[in-house]
Order: C-alpha cells, then sequence, then structure tokens
C-alpha cells in the first residue's frame, strides 16, 4: 500500500505543479452552470427541479474533457515504458493515477457543488444528496474514462473521440444520481440508489484498471 | 518484422554472450529502434522469437522485462519532477530503497549535482540524457538495451556512458546498443548491420 | 484440435473459399425467408384488432433490433477471439459486422419512431426499449469513429475488440437501468413495443423476417469479410492467383 | 386497394417497409463497390510489384 500512496503523492506533485491542469475542469464546471439560469430564466421551481440533472450533466462533461489528456503528459515523456518495466502489476500503477486524476480534478467539483446547488435554489437535503451522488459516481466516470484515454493515448488530435466513445457507459451512472435527488426530494428511501451506485462503481474499479493496463500495453506495442 | 505494413527487416537472427557488447547498425528508418523494442519485449515479432537465457521471452513478458533496463529514444523522464525527485521516483516504481545519500552520490557519478533540484522541465537535451543513465545506476539489471544513448552527450557525457557501460561488462552484464558514434569501449564490441 | 482450427479452419485462405461456396446459397435462402415473410406479414397475416393494419410494422421493426443487438454480440465473441486467442479472422469478422449492426440499429430506431407516429401521436416516444437501442447506436458509432482513426492494423483490431467488449459488459446494465429509469418517469406503461403475445399467424412471418435480417446479415458479411482478407493478405500468393484469376 | 392503404396507415407501413429496402440495398451497393475498389487496387499492387 506504501507504493500506492508514494505513487499517488508524486501524481498530485506533478498536477500541482502544472496548476493549470486541474482547474480547467472546475472554472468549465462553474461557468457552464451559471450558463443554465442566464439561458433558462431565474424561476426557482423551474430552477430546483432541473438543478440535480445540470449539476450531474455537467460534472460528467467536466470529466470527459479533461481525462483525455490523462495519459498525454507520460505519452510525451515517453515514460510510459517505465511504468511498464516496473516489477508492480500495471493496474495498480494506471489505479494510483487515476486516483490521483480523481484528487485533483472531481473532488474540487464535488466541493463546490454546495455553493452551486444553493445557487440554483436547491434544497439543502438534496444539495446533500446530489454530493453524496457525485462523491459516489465520479470515480465509475474517471475509471471508465481511462479506459479511452488509454486506448487513444497515442492519438493526436483525439479530442473529440473520447466522448463519443464512453459516454454510453455514463448513462446508467447519470440516471441512477439524478434519480437519487429526485427521491430525496419526495422523500422516498434512498438506500436502493446507493446501492445500485456503489455496486457500479465498484465494478468499474475492479474492471477499469485492468482494461486500461491492457490498453496501454496493446498501445505501447503499436 | 514490419512496421504498417512496411517490411522492416527478415531474418535477423544473432545470439550475445554475456559479458559482450553489440552494436546495432543501419540507416535511419531501417527499423533499429523497432528491433529493440522487440527485444525489450514491448513488441512482439510477427515471424521468429526473442529467447532469453534459452526461454522465450513472450511466455512471462513481465517477469523478463523485472531483469532489464530500456532507455528508450525519448528519455523516459517526468518533466515536472525534479532530478532528485525522478530518481527516487524510479526507485519507487522499481521497488528499490534509496538513501538519499545513494541518490545524492548518482546525481554526482552523473555531473549533474548542480541541478539537483531543477525540475526536468529546465534542463538541456544532454542534461535529461545523463539523468536517464543515471537510472541505470539505480537497479543492476544483467540486461541493457540502449536506445542511441550518445545522442545530445557532450565528451564528458560521453564518458560517463563508456564508464557505465564498461562496468556493466565487467559484472558479465550484456549491452545491446543503437548507435552512430563509436564510444571507447574497453572490449571490442560486435556489430550487427540492419539493410545490408 | 485447437491449433489446427486456428490453421486450417479459421484461416483467411480456407474462409475464402468456403465463403466463396455458400455466399449464393445464402442469398437465396435469404431471398426466400424474405419473401416468405413480407407475403405473409403484409397480406396473409389477420389485422391487430387495435392497431388496424399499422402493426404490421412490426415485422420490420423488432427484427431489425433483435438483429442490432445480436450483430453486437457477435462482435463481442469475435472480440474475445480476438484478444485472447489473437484469430486473425474474428478481428476482420468483428471489424465487418461494425457497419451492417450499425445499420441494423439505425433501421430499427427510424421503423420504431414511423411506428410510434401513428399510435401516440409523436415521433419520438422515451420507451424503455427504443432507448435502449439509441444507446446501443452510440456504442456503434463510437466503435466505427474508433475504428476509423487509428491506423495501424493490429493495434486497430486489439483497440477495437477491447471497446466491444467494454461495451458489452455494460449493455445489460444500460438496458436495465433504462427500463428501471423508463418506469420511474413514465409509470408502468405498458409498453407496445414489446413482443406481445401474438397469435401464432402472426408469429410465423416474425420468425420468417428475423430468420432473413440474419441471413442478410450473413451474406453481406461474408462479401465483406472476403474484401478485407484480400486487402490485409495482398502479400501472399493466394491472393495473387485470386485478384489475376 | 385496401391493401394499398393498409387501413389508413399505408403511408406508414410502407414508408417503413420501403425504408428497410432502402437500407438493404445500401449496404449491399456499398460492398459491390468496395469490392470494384479492391479490385482495381489489387491488380495496381501486384503490377506495381511485378516491376521491382
Amino acid at each position: 500500500m506504501t507504493l500506492f500512496f508514494s505513487l499517488v503523492s508524486y501524481e498530485l506533485r506533478i498536477t500541482m505543479r502544472q496548476a493549470f491542469s486541474w482547474v480547467t475542469p472546475l472554472v468549465f464546471f462553474i461557468i457552464v452552470i451559471c450558463l443554465f439560469p442566464l439561458s433558462i430564466g431565474t424561476h426557482s421551481a423551474l430552477l430546483s427541479e432541473i438543478a440535480p440533472g445540470m449539476i450531474w450533466v455537467t460534472a460528467l462533461l467536466a470529466v470527459l474533457i479533461s481525462i483525455g489528456s490523462l495519459f498525454r503528459t507520460e505519452d510525451e515523456e515517453g515514460s510510459l515504458s517505465l511504468l511498464l518495466l516496473s516489477p508492480y502489476p500495471l493496474s495498480v500503477l494506471v489505479f494510483a493515477k487515476i486516483a490521483s486524476y480523481w484528487l485533483t480534478h472531481c473532488l474540487p467539483l464535488i466541493c463546490v457543488t454546495p455553493l452551486l446547488g444553493f445557487m440554483l435554489h436547491l434544497p439543502a437535503l438534496q444539495v446533500l444528496v446530489l454530493c453524496l451522488t457525485l462523491l459516489l459516481g465520479t470515480p465509475a466516470l474517471c475509471l471508465l474514462g481511462a479506459i479511452g484515454a488509454a486506448l487513444l493515448v497515442g492519438i493526436r488530435g483525439n479530442g473529440l473521440l473520447l466522448p463519443i466513445l464512453i459516454m454510453p457507459l455514463y448513462i446508467p451512472i447519470l440516471i441512477f444520481g439524478t434519480s437519487a435527488v429526485l427521491a430525496a426530494s419526495q422523500e422516498q428511501p434512498l438506500s436502493a440508489y446507493f446501492a445500485i451506485m456503489g455496486a457500479f462503481t465498484f465494478m468499474s474499479v475492479a474492471m477499469a484498471p485492468i482494461l486500461t493496463a491492457v490498453a496501454l500495453r496493446m498501445g505501447v506495442s503499436q | 518484422m514490419s512496421r504498417n505494413n512496411t517490411l522492416l527487416f527478415q531474418g535477423v537472427s544473432y545470439a550475445l554472450a554475456s559479458g559482450q557488447v553489440l552494436s546495432v547498425r543501419g540507416a535511419n528508418g531501417i527499423g533499429k529502434s523497432t528491433l529493440l523494442r522487440i527485444l525489450a519485449g514491448f513488441i512482439e515479432p510477427q515471424q521468429g522469437s526473442v529467447s532469453y537465457d534459452n526461454q522465450v521471452i513472450f511466455q512471462d513478458v513481465a517477469a523478463y522485462q523485472h531483469g532489464i533496463h530500456y532507455l528508450g529514444h525519448d528519455n523516459g523522464v517526468r518533466q515536472y519532477l525534479t532530478v532528485y525527485e525522478n530518481l527516487t521516483f524510479y526507485a519507487v516504481l522499481n521497488d528499490r530503497v534509496l538513501s538519499t545519500s545513494q541518490c545524492n552520490e548518482v546525481i554526482q557519478r552523473v555531473g549533474l549535482w548542480a541541478f539537483r533540484d531543477t525540475q526536468a522541465l529546465c534542463l538541456s537535451a544532454g542534461q535529461l540524457r545523463r539523468l536517464s543513465l543515471a537510472k541505470l545506476l539505480l537497479r543492476p539489471a544483467p540486461f541493457w538495451i540502449l536506445d542511441e544513448p550518445t545522442t545530445a552527450l557532450d565528451d564528458q557525457g560521453q564518458q560517463i556512458l563508456a564508464d557505465l557501460i564498461n562496468q556493466q561488462l565487467q559484472q558479465n552484464g550484456m549491452v545491446v546498443m543503437a548507435t552512430h558514434q563509436d564510444i571507447a569501449l574497453t572490449s571490442k564490441p560486435n556489430v550487427l548491420r540492419l539493410g545490408s | 484440435m485447437w491449433d489446427w482450427l486456428k490453421q486450417n479452419g479459421l484461416s483467411p485462405k480456407s474462409f475464402y473459399r468456403t465463403s466463396g461456396l455458400c455466399l449464393p446459397w445464402l442469398t437465396v435462402l435469404f431471398l426466400g425467408c424474405a419473401g416468405f415473410g413480407l407475403i405473409d406479414g403484409l397480406y396473409i397475416a389477420p389485422a391487430d384488432y387495435q392497431q388496424g393494419d399499422g402493426f404490421r410494422i412490426m415485422y420490420v421493426h423488432v427484427p431489425s433490433a433483435f438483429a442490432a443487438m445480436a450483430v453486437y454480440f457477435a462482435m463481442a465473441i469475435c472480440a474475445v477471439l480476438t484478444l485472447v486467442w489473437r484469430v486473425k479472422l474474428a478481428a476482420v469478422c468483428m471489424s465487418c459486422s461494425a457497419p451492417i449492426g450499425a445499420s441494423f440499429t439505425f433501421l430499427a430506431l427510424v421503423t420504431g419512431s414511423i411506428w410510434g407516429k401513428p399510435m401516440w401521436g409523436t415521433w419520438w416516444i422515451w420507451d424503455a426499449r427504443l432507448t435502449s437501442v439509441l444507446i446501443l447506436f452510440f456504442l456503434y458509432m463510437g466503435f466505427i469513429a474508433l475504428q476509423s482513426i487509428l491506423a495501424e492494423q493490429h493495434y486497430r483490431d486489439r483497440a477495437c475488440a477491447l471497446i466491444a467488449l467494454v461495451g458489452v459488459i455494460n449493455l445489460p446494465i444500460i438496458h436495465y437501468s433504462v427500463i428501471w429509469w423508463n418506469t420511474l418517469h413514465q409509470g408502468p406503461s405498458i409498453s407496445q413495443l414489446a413482443k406481445p403475445a401474438i397469435a401464432p399467424s402472426m408469429l410465423y412471418p416474425l420468425l420468417a423476417m428475423i430468420a432473413a435480417f440474419f441471413l442478410f446479415y450473413l451474406s453481406v458479411l461474408f462479401m465483406r469479410m472476403r474484401n478485407q482478407i484480400l486487402l490485409r493478405e495482398k502479400h501472399t500468393h493466394w491472393v495473387r492467383e485470386v485478384v489475376l484469376s | 386497394m385496401n391493401w394499398i392503404y393498409m387501413g389508413g396507415y399505408g403511408a406508414y407501413v410502407w414508408g417503413a417497409y420501403g425504408l428497410t429496402l432502402v437500407v438493404f440495398v445500401m449496404n449491399y451497393l456499398i460492398v459491390k463497390r468496395e469490392k470494384k475498389q479492391i479490385q482495381k487496387r489489387m491488380n495496381r499492387f501486384i503490377q506495381s510489384k511485378d516491376h521491382e
């Protein structure tokens, strides 16, 4: 486990030094959320009804635009062969990389969500449930996105291909995330929603690093 | 072996004994790097096989790759880490416990002591090459695969490289290099010419 | 046994020969099934008591949705063969069946919305099955996009195989989450598009049409694969003879 | 003639079947065109190989 934490600390140090790389999804998230009231109007009942969907879709898009370059720094540096030659299984190294990506890119989003939730006149309980579903759902987004990023690591100009490739896989997370908040607004029990989202997240925790490792090994042998 | 359906080379076979150097020569684009990547186990050859102490490497690529050093054309150095951090990162990645004194000694050996705490981003190509050479010292490996190690190295750098290779040969290790310039080595290197 | 199969049975050369032999048979069978299905479905089968003749669109919509799903699973099986046992023919089969599957999915979507217009007055209904067919269409688009952007042949086969596998693992999850989502938002409306328990006289044309779709898929797939094999094996001698003859 | 009108749903039914026909014929034509192109390319490729 010490390997995992030391790898994550190195990755955090690297992303912190490229300040711009983890700020973009956060700013994108805030700006797009602010666009909605400007475009849809500030009728509070309407806003609070569609707020969960907006926040979830924008979080999903924020992850999609930034996860494409998850392995780009390695690819340009040529340090992918470093990861491949290490005695540790590649999926552990990749999992550490995705975990550090989640800490730097998705956690700030979740911390900002309460602020945006209140801006959209969302009641406190729903904001809490929204944050919990984001906390549970965004790791799965990053993990599935990492598979696509690993497949496209060597290809120039792959900007728009990743969303098409990975978007269908995000649909169950989006459905359960938004409907959990809807259920919270109708005071229904939420355990079922969190159970299903947790199951999906842990399935992708088990599946995605291995598939990403396979994709990276294929990519390097290109 | 072919690279996106253009035939690179055929019928290359060579047996290298330990304690020897093989220098692969050939014009640019003839497939030297591809051959080295096949030796490193990154690419599977379309015909034929690579065996290391008479066991085909693709049976268990991971185990084989633990025992080798592969210095690629683009030196695998993390740009945003400093020289010291790069070496400790490499050590962590390869399960080596490295004390700061050992690390400093390696940095001095490679002559980057003045740049110990500067990010690799600000180093010149030659210095980056030396940093990737420093990685060879961190972990003893019987088999080295160096892809044009002399690029961007000045005289002092080439001297360091020659010392490293001589030391490796004394310890009965093997080295395969793809180079254009000759390096002053104690033992005469065998030459494999591609595309003759 | 497996190595023998890989050498002879699944080698591109023997496939090229055998597919050449059975292609005419496939087209004849397809025309037979399609003919029977069309005549029976359009003319002989009684009109539905509730939807009148409009339900005859089912004979096109249900088989194409079914075939689209089946083709994706066939691609997933070829993906496993490509990744695990490195069968070159499976990679060719997978990359050739993607466009056909995508055309079936597009057909299923449009006929579904055409069927929805007379029945519910709107061109698009967020029905559970129709929505999962829509998502299946996105999966196909992702596969074809990835296939067209990758240049190097060997890597392209394995990368597309991986994305097909990831897609097929998530397909049931997507399908059931969409059905669950549908009951949440629309209430338990009886989905007209599900296969209703239908009288045998209506069932036979449906089975004939499903068979027709599969036979069409096989014949076009074999033709596509033969083209791809010629391209991929252009260095070999047997391709020279085939092309020159 | 009632068969054409399909009890008032004629446009939809024939529209759907027409589209099916179009999709099937398109699939077939694309493959045929591809076969012609490949035949041409292979001939050129083999001639170029013979010159070497």
